[in-house]
């Protein structure tokens, strides 16, 4: 197998879509000739030139709702947006919450809305409060809406795969800090279904729920606990809408106690949903009450020492495992 | 000015639409399609006073001529968006009045299966796009769609109708400068009913002309009678060329009123009976059958028989809505995802 | 004490506050010549003038924007901003979100924002999928902004007039369906403090938290359940960020039962927030777990059926109050 | 033109800016204030590099006369606005080298307290508004700035620095519109430096002229040679009075470069050396200095030392921003709400 970063992989699974189906076709922001802010898009705009791969002006909004209008044509246009960074889609909201995901439903279901709107979410490295949003939470409340959250290559690859071919409007979610993380990916075909988790670690004594950045994180808190003779399982979503609600509730049942670890805002999140659903759906396998760990509530601040008080670290999560364990 | 039409070989006075190449045939249909839309909303208010009709309802009555001239000059394979004010252009783009009526009843015969309401009506077999509730938000959707059909090798146009208070969304800029940077062939067809809800333009708009706000970005733009639909069929005529050939855009003024308030809750107040009465008396619905008589097209009597079967399809279609069922409860969780 | 509907009890606080200080004005789509969409600003405009009563374009990113920046001045100016619905607001988010929430933190406290974004949010009758979206959820997601959401007459008066003293930006979210409902309003001056619940009926078998509407319709069911000897609490907390936790907290060690209603969708919600809150902190004195009724999770039907079998109703909170209690 | 000043009594040569009422210290001023920005931004990079200066870092070297031009033009009560690229402007604005060099280095003595960075500077006791990171987010929040003003009764001015790009954005067109129709005191200067990041003007903008995106507003609309500080500061001078004394605002486009990539992290390969080049000969910090030499108003002598005394202020600042205290852990709970 292949060692890839996720950003080669999440640039096979889209050159390979568009090799496949002439109907697809990215565009956004410095995509095509600058092969992408992140470099995600490397070598598209060369392979595919300028009818596949396009330079959008700075109209988040604009270009979404071209994409989405291109998508209900109905006539095989499978766009996928690039969003430089989600903090910028917010521009973009009237068009994917008012439009996007109700197209299919105000029309009694003639519309379908193949579309997936992609780029990095959540905060990447001193890039302070307008730059550091994880905005998952707030698409994941939105019926009409799938939510797709990458944590590998192997994931970011068969998953967005899915998601172009998907005939539901996608949101894919990937992150600044994690296109150089590397692993193994498959030289043949694959496609990880919509709605199906992953347990990243097979473990008995508590069950570390995470996704995309935090996955690494959850992975590193439970080698830590090892040591100290815990045995956590680490499963990730990897889509958050629709949960993989049975992959979760399994594996609490199995380990009783469980810690959540997300780097957005901890008010009304996707991991308050999932505490949620645990208290109400696993109640009577609860040794302790669900733990959260968000970055601080607050916007992200700037000064390099704040913003790592701010976010999720191992260490909190070793705390908030032992908290659980009543350790 | 009233004239006879005469039997002489010397060259004889011609209808202002010679040119256009327009069959008679044409020329009823866009009249009958007038009358029909003036009657099925003359009805849908009645029913909304009954409350066989919910939500908000916004009568297209005054503007007839700005959709049916427009949507005339249409090929099937072309699309069609518009806002909440919707009802004009499905009938014009030949939506029956049961699936309209029974939309605005709520009833799963509905063209949107009673999903969408008075505000969002569609038929994508027809290419109607609908029917959309977010001032200035569906441009860019009209936009898109028209980047999809040049994508695929497609000559058909999308036309996209809006209100002038909703060019001042920023939206519909980003779409104006992408349209035309990427030459996407798409109408904009601003029907300019001089309000926005109560909000006269001149309150919300800054500037002299309303197609002047494409000038920056060098599209295609001018003004039109909307109350004239011959004026609205020539000038789509030429912007769909445009389109179609040279994937250009345009962006049309259509001057045009609507005698109602804004939706069937505005009592309308912030406008003159003057003012109201000065565009009744260009009403297409009034002066374009006159025409068609002095052309001898159609008979006093044609159009009374006309108004007979329209005021008819009316009294079925309210009935059929009537009879229809409500959608099945089940529907509601149905259509979220495909 | 005057009865009042509630649009004229939040019509009479923002009169008040502008007699008070010359500093507040209030800008929106029609909401001068034409006294508002709902009514709610009747006669300002003639009483205010030109200057202070407002009517904008239809821009709501732009002159959402224009608020924050007057705010932004520090020269005593206090903007109202109607937003015509809540729906149309996500044109704003941008300028909510990444501007006015962060404005404070990113200048490291320099700056100031006293405005105030209101209008109705949340399900009227018939609007269908754009025009019936409660985003209050969304709203509360996000560190910076304080969101209030009113119940009755007296609530809105006191609220508002608080929220348009507040330096901070604050989201007051009314409802349509609301602005009719009369209350008593005393004719001296009050203020209902940012954050403070109010316990709308005293009870003891289970707690109903609700606000905006729903407070309705949860009397409604506590007044049937009466009928069938079930003694039920109804508490509103009123703000929703930053919440009485407290008032919620004690209800719960009081009733050890509790029901949550709410018309926004269910994913990622303030009421999984409050669930979430109970779950953790009030875990021992839970006899059942929280149950949690919300509009269904798609967008909005026009179908009259479809949508009173989507939104919360007074029977199916007595279902769900019955099974937290084993009934 | 070279010549030499003479003593005769016959109308002599005048400077190209003898018309402004500029003193000498004035035209000094600029000069400095450019020459401080480039060397504030040279040893940023450096600091950069080293790792001292953490998140996105825009350099503003190139643009200097475009922000000292106008800047010098303004009154302390007046307000100013602009982008993520945002040294230059604070500098010029009188904000300190300390304060801003503490602010990349994440320090709590920074002109944010370490909370903002780069692209978040703020004194708003200087009426320095920020430093703003969203691409068309902040026209609106100058236009609500000048609305204040006025509203309260003072005659100062707002002014909004934007990259080309940013006039893409929808918003900036709903602003437009409404500075316009409210007449508010506010003058966009928009540094079009050609390329919004990697992405060339005519790649992203239909039409001609970048101001013409005002035409349809008829809003007061131009272009400057952004290299010219003389230049700058004359086309402010007059919209400024146009916006102080009839509430007129200003779309003004300075037409100017920068050298370096869009950001620390971007090689620019985009664009070609013969263009930085061509560029770089009309470098206001090179041709500025020749003037004043040639006017008699500075020696190369007065300029070797203010360049040492500048460098000698850029290492202080260095030396204060390293020695400072990041921010105590407690602020970052501090600040999100008053
Ligand atoms: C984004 C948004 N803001 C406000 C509204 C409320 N609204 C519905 S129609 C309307 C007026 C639109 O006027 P115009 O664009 O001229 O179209 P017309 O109604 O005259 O056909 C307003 C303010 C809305 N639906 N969407
Ligand atoms: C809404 C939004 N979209 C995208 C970005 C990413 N971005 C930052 S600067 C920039 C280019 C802006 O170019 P321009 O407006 O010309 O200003 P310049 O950088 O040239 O000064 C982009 C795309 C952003 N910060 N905000
Ligand atoms: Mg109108
Ligand atoms: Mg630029």
């Amino acid at each position: 197998m292949a060692i890839l970063q996720i950003r080669e992989a999440i640039n096979q699974a889209i050159a390979e879509e568009m090799e496949r189906d002439p109907g697809v076709f990215i565009m956004g922001e410095e995509v095509a000739q600058y092969n992408g802010a992140y470099k995600v898009t490397q070598g598209l705009w060369k392979r595919f030139g300028d009818k596949r791969v396009i330079d959008t002006p700075i109209t988040e909004a604009g270009f979404a709702g071209i994409g989405i209008g291109a998508a209900l044509a109905g006539i095989g246009v499978r766009p996928i947006v690039e969003m430089m960074t989600w903090n910028f889609a917010i521009l973009a909201f009237d068009q994917i919450i008012n439009h996007a995901a109700k197209a299919r439903y105000m029309s009694g279901g003639q519309f379908k809305v193949p579309i997936v709107f992609r780029g990095p979410n959540g905060p990447a490295h001193m890039l302070s409060a307008q730059h550091s949003q994880a905005l998952e939470s707030m698409m994941a409340h939105v019926p009409g809406l799938i939510v797709m959250t990458p944590s590998t290559p192997y994931d970011a690859k068969g998953m967005l795969k899915t998601a172009i071919r998907d005939d539901n409007p996608v949101i894919f979610m990937e992150s600044e800090l994690m296109y150089g993380i590397k692993g193994e990916v498959p030289e043949e075909e694959y496609l990880i279904p919509i709605g199906k988790g992953d347990i990243k670690r097979e473990g008995t004594d508590v069950t570390i729920i995470a996704w995309t950045k935090m996955v690494a994180v959850a992975l590193k808190a439970a080698a830590e606990l090892e040591k100290e003779g815990i045995n956590a399982e680490v499963i990730d979503p990897r889509t958050l809408r629709p949960l993989d609600e049975d992959m979760i509730i399994n594996s609490v049942k199995k380990t009783n106690r469980v810690v959540i670890v997300e780097d957005s805002w901890p008010f009304a999140s996707v991991g308050t949903e999932i505490a949620f659903r645990i208290h109400t759906k696993a109640f009577d396998y609860l040794d302790a009450p669900v733990e959260k760990i968000n970055s601080a509530d607050v916007p992200m601040p700037y000064a390099e020492n704040l913003e790592n008080e701010s976010i999720p670290s191992p260490g909190k999560v070793i705390a908030a495992v032992k908290k659980v364990l009543y350790r | 000015m009233m004239m006879k039409k005469e039997k002489s070989h010397t060259n004889k006075p011609q209808p202002r639409w010679a040119d256009l190449g327009l069959t008679n045939e044409q020329l009823i249909k866009m009249y009958r399609d007038m009358l029909a839309i003036r009657r099925f909303e003359e009805r849908a208010a009645q029913e909304y006073g009954k409350g066989k009709i919910g939500g908000f309802c916004h009568l297209y009555i005054g503007q007839e001529a700005t959709g049916v001239g427009a949507i005339a000059a249409l090929r099937d394979d072309d699309f069609i968006y518009t806002a909440y004010r919707d009802h004009g252009q499905a009938l014009a783009r030949g939506m029956s009045m049961k699936e309209c009526m029974a939309e605005l009843f709520g009833k799963a015969t509905g063209c949107s299966k009673g999903m969408g309401g008075s505000m969002h009506f569609y038929d994508i077999s027809k290419g109607f796009m609908g029917g959309w509730g977010i001032v200035g938000g569906h441009p860019p959707l009209a936009a898109g769609t028209a980047f999809a059909t040049k994508y695929q090798g497609r000559d058909s146009v999308t036309v996209c109708f809006l209100g002038e208070a909703a060019t001042n969304q920023g939206v519909f800029h980003e779409t104006l400068n992408m349209a035309e940077l990427w030459k996407l062939p798409v109408i904009f067809i601003c029907e300019n009913n001089g309000y926005g809800m109560g909000t006269a333009i001149s309150r919300a708009m800054a500037g002299e002309n309303l197609y002047d706000k494409a000038a920056g970005y060098l599209m295609n733009r001018g003004a039109v009678n909307g109350m004239d639909v011959i004026e609205m069929y020539r000038e789509m005529k030429k912007a769909i060329h445009l389109a179609r050939t040279e994937f250009k855009p345009t962006f049309l003024e259509a001057r045009t009123y609507r005698y109602r308030g804004h939706s069937m809750s505005d009592p309308g107040q912030y406008r003159t009976k003057e003012e109201i009465e000065e565009y009744k008396k260009r009403d297409p619905v009034e002066t374009f059958p006159k025409e068609l008589i002095q052309w001898g097209i159609l008979t006093e009597a044609d159009i009374e028989k006309m108004d007979e079967d329209i005021r008819a399809e009316v009294q079925e279609a309210v009935e059929f809505a009537d009879a229809s069922p409500q959608p099945p409860l089940e529907q509601l969780y149905e259509y979220v995802y495909v």
